[in-house]
């Protein structure tokens, strides 16, 4: 009980807290917005530790951070291993090669008003389907290791990605395209100078929402088979065996670096479309 | 009197004697009211029952003595199973004739806590395998037979009533197949018991509501063995996916008769001794670390069988 | 109708000019037998009231439309040619520069295209940011700079790669007064200088008369000449001969020709 | 007619590709066979077997859609074994979800246009919400809302897809509430409107050619989020359950029909949504 | 710097006002040591370059900006407290009308937040519709209408209520000169049946001369007035009392005020 009025005491102090510095100078800054921002999550656990010790949840239904944290930090190797095996070898090579795939079909489509117009519905379609329903499939084609995972990556990020960049490509102003006509540009010169600058706050719009997607098309796939190192792996055989601190610490791994990737694209894509007004200050 | 079952895995004859017992009212004559729950793949019927989702859960003797170590106190009051089921089934074309060429083999394994047979058969056998040189590759094996068919493991786990008709029916002559049996290598653990949580037995009421249960229960399991078309055609019904095929229903019930043969619902000690001693047995990562005491009680079943 | 014929250094004829747009609800008939001759060195200014065809008239010039009927040559040559001899400059009516580019890099654009060598772009780029006084700002991004720069900046990109022809579509539609007139003084001394031969499109007239040798009323629906002053001003032109009796006379004129084509609506 | 005359070339192409992929892909198959029967084919031979197989490794396009039509027209549609019904469980999962979703991310997105602590404390915090792979939360989910008492598999199905179509709905809020320019809230400022009549009068219209905009990835991002909640929690009805018996007892095709029927499925809401949205912006005043 | 106090039926009176923007780098004075009274019935232009702070004074009699020094009352309320009593109609540059609503909504909708009565709403939309001769427009949305129709719906909108001061910041910026001559005689009709008092932003030299009973002219860093001119023109203006000597030469006085002002920078 105590716990529970503990937590609850803890969250509505945080909480005026955070309410006095978002209102002050001090929330407006950087620092202060990672300090309400990080207050927050803090809360968040406390009152997590707070309901599952208040409650006296079993460890085997719903273990408290106080209990992940450790496991965490006694696991490393292993959570690093398969870090390694679904983000980097999965995920991210999926990731990449869909986002190269996408560009690449982009501007080739992107020549061809015929194919545009035929590709795009279909694109359009295909990118709000349940591609994670591929991933067995794919795992029979592509077979255990990383390869199929990297499979079901690329095509759940390809299509939202090709979308976008091909909306990107043709969402330059009438203005600017009338210019490179008075110039009489190449094709390659307006690709170049005008179209791809113009594409890139598109592409990158796409990447942020295909970094969530590679991640949760990974380790979905490493649920149809795997070999016995990967984050999706872990959970699956964790949860059986009622290791849930295990599969938390698993999961707290796949947050951070779905966070990482998604600050990392969102880094790139300030430095390279700096002009943007989305952008600018 | 409502008592909830949980499921190890998808409605299917594996668990026939439960739906025969439902369908031909024999959980209504000892006056309960028993709600089947099916399984899946990320249902761990251990965790269900520990989170109150159930009363009594069909397990694997392994899983529910490892998670009696994690501090879920599960106690088997009935054992309808009498042989284990559980194979590795190798492509013939693999060069594997006896256990001894596992090494440097690929063999597909389930995991979610049916990986510890397994183990402690290839502890056993002094194979490694964390993939270094000598042991043997451990592929996590999805809820098909693909990998043997696209050649991406030389074995993988099958069991007697399921999986290996599923190679069969793929086109992949019996002659084709070397399979090796767990109960054969002796390394077999007890499959598909009954488990509830140690405190609830200290409840007369409880108590005798599970003596009524496990006394229909394995009335339908002999039922089902007697008349295994008919017990078949009951699971279809029961599946709610629709996908079942009356066939592979039917096979995988004769089959399953042939486990559940020679058990009355009583736990054999000695099968119970071997499979903790298999547990225990020298490797580097055994199951349970210790003997299990309390694990098993033949209070419900001697009342039942009465 | 009056019809504006001449001979002799012609660089622009439009011989009964017509473009009919096609959209969704109907024909739109833009331009309606429209004949002009600019000669060489001209300042002619287009007025008239919105939808009249002005900027359909000047991106046909410079061949971003094209006619559905009539001839238009541009040093005899079809505007499509013309292009390509990069005859135009063009400074549309927002500056429309591209926002990942430096102020200098967004001059540089039409050298970058055109082939031009590294150091003549350099030339370049310094001697127009100079001529518009954006000497300084080069490194600058568009939206570092208020509207006005802007304005300029997108005019020394039309002057960089010495086109013959500068067409001029409201560039200063988004000023103040007081800096129109500044820029207004510049785009003359420039043309004195150079001799380009310009057309602008406005819609104030004090500004058309104030630049012109030549002042283009048009009305709309479909859009038509329906008159041309030639400007009796001398070249040089202080800022106060805006107060003189020939300005408002001409300027009077022109606002006659405008409302006489607002009536018809 | 112009604007299906490049979709259905492209499908066509599609299409062939598919057959090409199918023979190939399949071919091995007959070849093992043959190689284990101790026989030789030819191509000739192989291609026809590579068009009918029960397991197919890519089953041809005529084998999906009979499959197809047999899970819809063999039974009744209350039937078990039909495609609709496990459409409609699916279905009604999504709308679930969806609806979840929707209530959640206008609220959330309200207090944090309204709040400025809960922009700063929820907003980073939604963003790092949506890399939690959701299966992994599944079966939990399932665990201890069982433990809270709610026994009904619908439930855990539709937080999952819930959790999956907020954000998109957040986000477009957030922005579509924002969108109002300083102008149009300064000119209610100068009539000394409330801020509900702010809210009402001038955010909430403002925001909603936003709102529909996102209801096309909520709704798609439901729809994940229920097959995915299939998949595991139980796996015993919906399309997400049958692709995991089609593939788990070595029926592939019953794996493929499934995964069409969603693919239907996704393309009827996205219409439905298209349609909505239509309606909408035409009471809305907004240009055809 | 010339004091402007007036006694009598003061409406604005400012009084030493200041206004200090605190911005990401450092202070902008946008208005310093702003002396001005406007009376009852004063049709008062405010003109001068871009950012000398018209619309901030603007905004400061309206409340959206609250000055950081010196005194403003209106009817001799605070602003904020004027602004409660409905005291003002403020039309901004652009028309801003919603597009979600038709544009008797638009108008309807000060009306509705103000709590008239559904009947009341209806006839006073018809009666400013008519007013700007828009009636039989209500139903249509902003984009049905063009440019100029949809200025002077915004215009409606802000008549609606019977506001006493009606503030209009750069209405006329984006219209063509001769709709906007239209306007401008509207808003002289309108003006002259209502004795509103009105302020009016413009950078149009012409369009101040001919509408004011008062120009403020004012010069940016810090925005200050240098000069107030109190206009002789009759009451009666028709628009080509714009060629006359007199209108001339207060056009003259202001462009003079202006460049003064420009000089600085
Ligand atoms: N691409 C187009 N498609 C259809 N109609 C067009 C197109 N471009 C212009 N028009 C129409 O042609 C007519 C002339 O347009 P134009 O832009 O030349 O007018 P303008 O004189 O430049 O007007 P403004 O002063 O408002 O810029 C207008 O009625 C316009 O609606
Ligand atoms: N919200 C603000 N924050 C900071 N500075 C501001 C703000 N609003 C205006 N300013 C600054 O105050 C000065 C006066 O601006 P204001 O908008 O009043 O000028 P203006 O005379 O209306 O100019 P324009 O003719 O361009 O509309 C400018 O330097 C401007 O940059
Ligand atoms: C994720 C997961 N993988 C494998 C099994 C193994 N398993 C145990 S019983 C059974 C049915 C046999 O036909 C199977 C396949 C499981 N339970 N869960
Ligand atoms: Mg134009
Ligand atoms: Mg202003």
């Amino acid at each position: 009980m105590s716990w529970l009025i503990g937590a609850t005491l803890f969250w509505l102090a945080a909480w005026a807290l955070n309410v006095r510095l978002a209102a002050s100078r001090f929330g407006a800054t950087r620092a202060g917005r990672i300090t309400v921002a990080a207050l927050f999550g803090i809360t968040l656990l406390v009152l997590w530790e707070g309901l599952v010790r208040g409650f006296a949840v079993s460890p085997i239904i719903l273990p408290g951070p106080s209990v992940i944290g450790p496991k965490i930090a006694s696991s490393l190797p292993i959570l690093w291993a398969d870090f390694v095996q679904t983000v980097i070898k999965g995920a991210l090579t999926g990731f990449a090669i869909g986002a190269l795939a996408a560009f690449a079909a982009a501007i080739a489509i992107d020549r061809s008003p015929f194919l545009q117009k035929g590709l795009l519905p279909i694109g359009n379609f295909v990118s709000a389907l349940p591609i994670v329903g591929l991933a067995p499939v794919l795992v029979m084609w592509f077979g255990f290791d990383w390869q199929s995972k990297a499979a079901v990556v690329v095509v759940m990020v390809f299509f939202p990605l090709l979308v976008n960049m091909v909306a990107g490509l043709q969402a330059t102003d009438r203005l600017h395209r009338d210019l490179m006509a008075t110039y009489s540009a190449t094709y390659t010169q307006r690709l170049l100078k005008l179209r791809l600058p113009a594409a890139m706050p598109f592409f990158f719009n796409g990447l942020k929402i295909a970094a969530t997607l590679a991640l949760i098309g990974a380790i979905v796939a490493e649920f149809f088979g795997s070999p016995i190192v990967g984050m999706g792996f872990r959970i699956s055989t964790e949860v059986g065996k009622l290791g849930l601190d295990m599969v938390w610490a698993t999961i707290a791994v796949a947050a951070l670096s779905g966070s990482a990737l998604y600050g990392l694209i969102a880094l790139i894509e300030s430095r390279v479309t700096f002009w943007h007004p989305s952008q600018r200050k | 009197q409502d008592v909830t079952l949980q499921l190890k895995w998808v409605t299917q004859a594996q668990f026939a004697g439960y739906y025969v017992a439902q369908a031909k009212g024999f959980y209504e004559e000892e006056g309960l009211n028993v709600t089947i729950k099916p399984g899946g793949p990320d249902i761990a019927p251990t965790q269900v029952i520990a989170g109150g989702g159930a009363d009594v859960v069909v397990e694997w003797m392994p899983a529910a003595l490892a998670a009696r170590e994690k501090g879920l106190p599960l106690v088997n009051i009935a054992q309808p199973f009498k042989s284990s089921g559980m194979m590795l089934t190798c492509l013939a074309e693999s060069g594997i004739t006896t256990p001894a060429d596992f090494a440097d083999k690929t063999l597909g394994v389930w995991f979610f806590g049916n990986e510890y047979p397994f183990l402690s058969w290839m502890s056993q056998l002094n194979l490694k395998t964390d993939g270094s040189a000598g042991g043997v590759t451990v592929l996590k094996q999805g809820f098909n037979v693909d990998p043997l068919l696209q050649k991406q493991a030389a074995c993988i786990s099958t069991m007697t009533y399921n999986e290996y008709w599923q190679v069969i029916d793929a086109g992949i002559a019996e002659s084709d197949l070397i399979t090796f049996k767990y109960q054969d290598q002796g390394v077999a653990t007890m499959e598909d018991g009954l488990y509830v949580l140690e405190e609830n037995l200290a409840d007369p009421a409880f108590e005798e509501k599970m003596v009524k249960f496990v006394r229909a229960s394995m009335k339908g399991w002999k039922y089902a063995e007697e008349n295994a078309d008919e017990a078949a055609m009951i699971v279809l019904e029961n599946d709610e996916t629709g996908a079942q095929t009356e066939s592979h229903q039917k096979r995988m019930m004769s089959e399953v008769a042939k486990l559940t043969a020679g058990s009355n619902g009583a736990l054999d000690p000695a099968d119970y001794e071997r499979t903790v001693a298999s547990l225990l047995s020298p490797g580097s990562d055994p199951v349970i670390s210790k003997a299990p005491e309390g694990a098993w009680t033949h209070a419900i079943s001697d009342k039942a069988l009465q | 109708m009056k019809d504006t014929t001449h001979t002799g250094s012609a660089v622009i004829e439009a011989r009964n000019l017509d473009l009919t747009f096609q959209t969704g609800d109907g024909p739109v008939h833009a331009l309606r037998d429209v004949n002009l001759t600019i000669n060489k060195g001209d300042f002619v200014s287009f007025i008239g009231p919105s939808g009249c065809g002005k900027t359909t008239f000047l991106r046909c010039i410079a061949a971003l439309e094209h006619p559905t009927g009539g001839t238009l040559t541009v040093n005899g040559l079809t505007p499509d040619e013309a292009r390509m001899k990069r005859a135009y400059g063009y400074v549309f009516q927002a500056a429309g520069l591209y926002p990942w580019r430096t102020i200098a890099g967004n001059v540089k654009l039409p050298l970058e295209i055109m082939g031009f060598s590294k150091a003549d772009q350099q030339a370049r780029v310094d001697r127009v940011l100079d001529l518009v006084e954006l000497s300084g700002f080069g490194g600058k991004f568009p939206w570092q700079l208020s509207g006005g720069m802007q304005q300029r900046a997108s005019i020394a990109r039309a002057l960089a790669f010495d086109a013959d022809i500068l067409l001029m579509d409201e560039p200063f539609g988004a000023l103040d007064e007081i800096v129109r007139d500044r820029l207004n003084e510049e785009v003359l001394k420039l043309w004195a200088r150079t001799g380009k031969t310009i057309g602008f499109v406005t819609h104030s007239i004090p500004e058309a008369v104030y630049l012109s040798t030549k002042i283009v009323v048009m009305s709309p629906r479909p859009g038509r000449i329906t008159d041309v002053i030639d400007s009796p001003l001398p070249k040089e032109r202080p800022l106060d001969i805006r107060d003189s009796r020939e300005f408002i006379e001409i300027a009077h004129r022109v606002r006659e020709g405008l409302r006489a084509g607002h009536q018809d609506d | 007619m112009t604007r299906a005359m490049p979709v259905l070339t492209v499908l066509g192409a599609i299409f062939a590709l598919w057959y090409l992929a199918a023979i190939w892909m399949n071919a091995t198959w007959v070849y093992d066979q043959a190689q284990r029967a101790g026989t030789t084919v030819t191509l000739a031979q192989v291609i026809p077997q590579t068009m009918a197989q029960a397991r197919p490794l890519l089953p041809p396009p005529h084998q999906v859609a009979a499959e197809l039509w047999k899970g819809v027209t063999a039974q009744a549609i209350t039937s078990k074994r039909s495609l609709v019904y496990h459409g409609y469980v699916t279905f009604r999962g999504t709308m679930m979800g969806f609806a979840l979703g929707i209530v959640l991310g206008v609220a959330l997105a309200m207090a944090i246009v309204r709040f400025r602590v809960m922009e700063l404390s929820v907003m980073p915090w939604a963003i790092i919400s949506q890399t939690i792979p959701i299966v992994a939360l599944a079966p939990m989910i399932l665990t201890v809302s069982n433990q809270i008492g709610i026994d009904n598999r619908e439930v855990p199905k539709a937080i999952i897809s819930a959790y999956l179509s907020f954000f998109p709905v957040l986000v477009s809020m957030v922005k579509g509430l924002r969108s109002p320019d300083h102008m149009q809230l300064d000119l209610l400022s100068t009539y000394g409107a409330s801020d509900g009549q702010t809210f009402r009068k001038l955010r909430l219209p403002a925001s909603l050619p936003y709102f529909f905009a996102s209801l096309k990835v909520a709704i798609a991002a439901a729809l994940i989020g229920t097959i995915v909640g299939e998949l595991p929690t139980g796996a015993i009805e919906g399309l997400g359950a049958r692709m995991l018996i089609g593939s788990q007892f070595g029926e592939p095709l019953i794996m493929w029909a499934a995964l069409f029927a969603a693919a239907i499925l996704a393309g009827g809401l996205i219409l439905i949504v298209g349609l909505i949205e239509r309606m909408a912006q035409a009471r809305m005043g907004v240009p055809a």
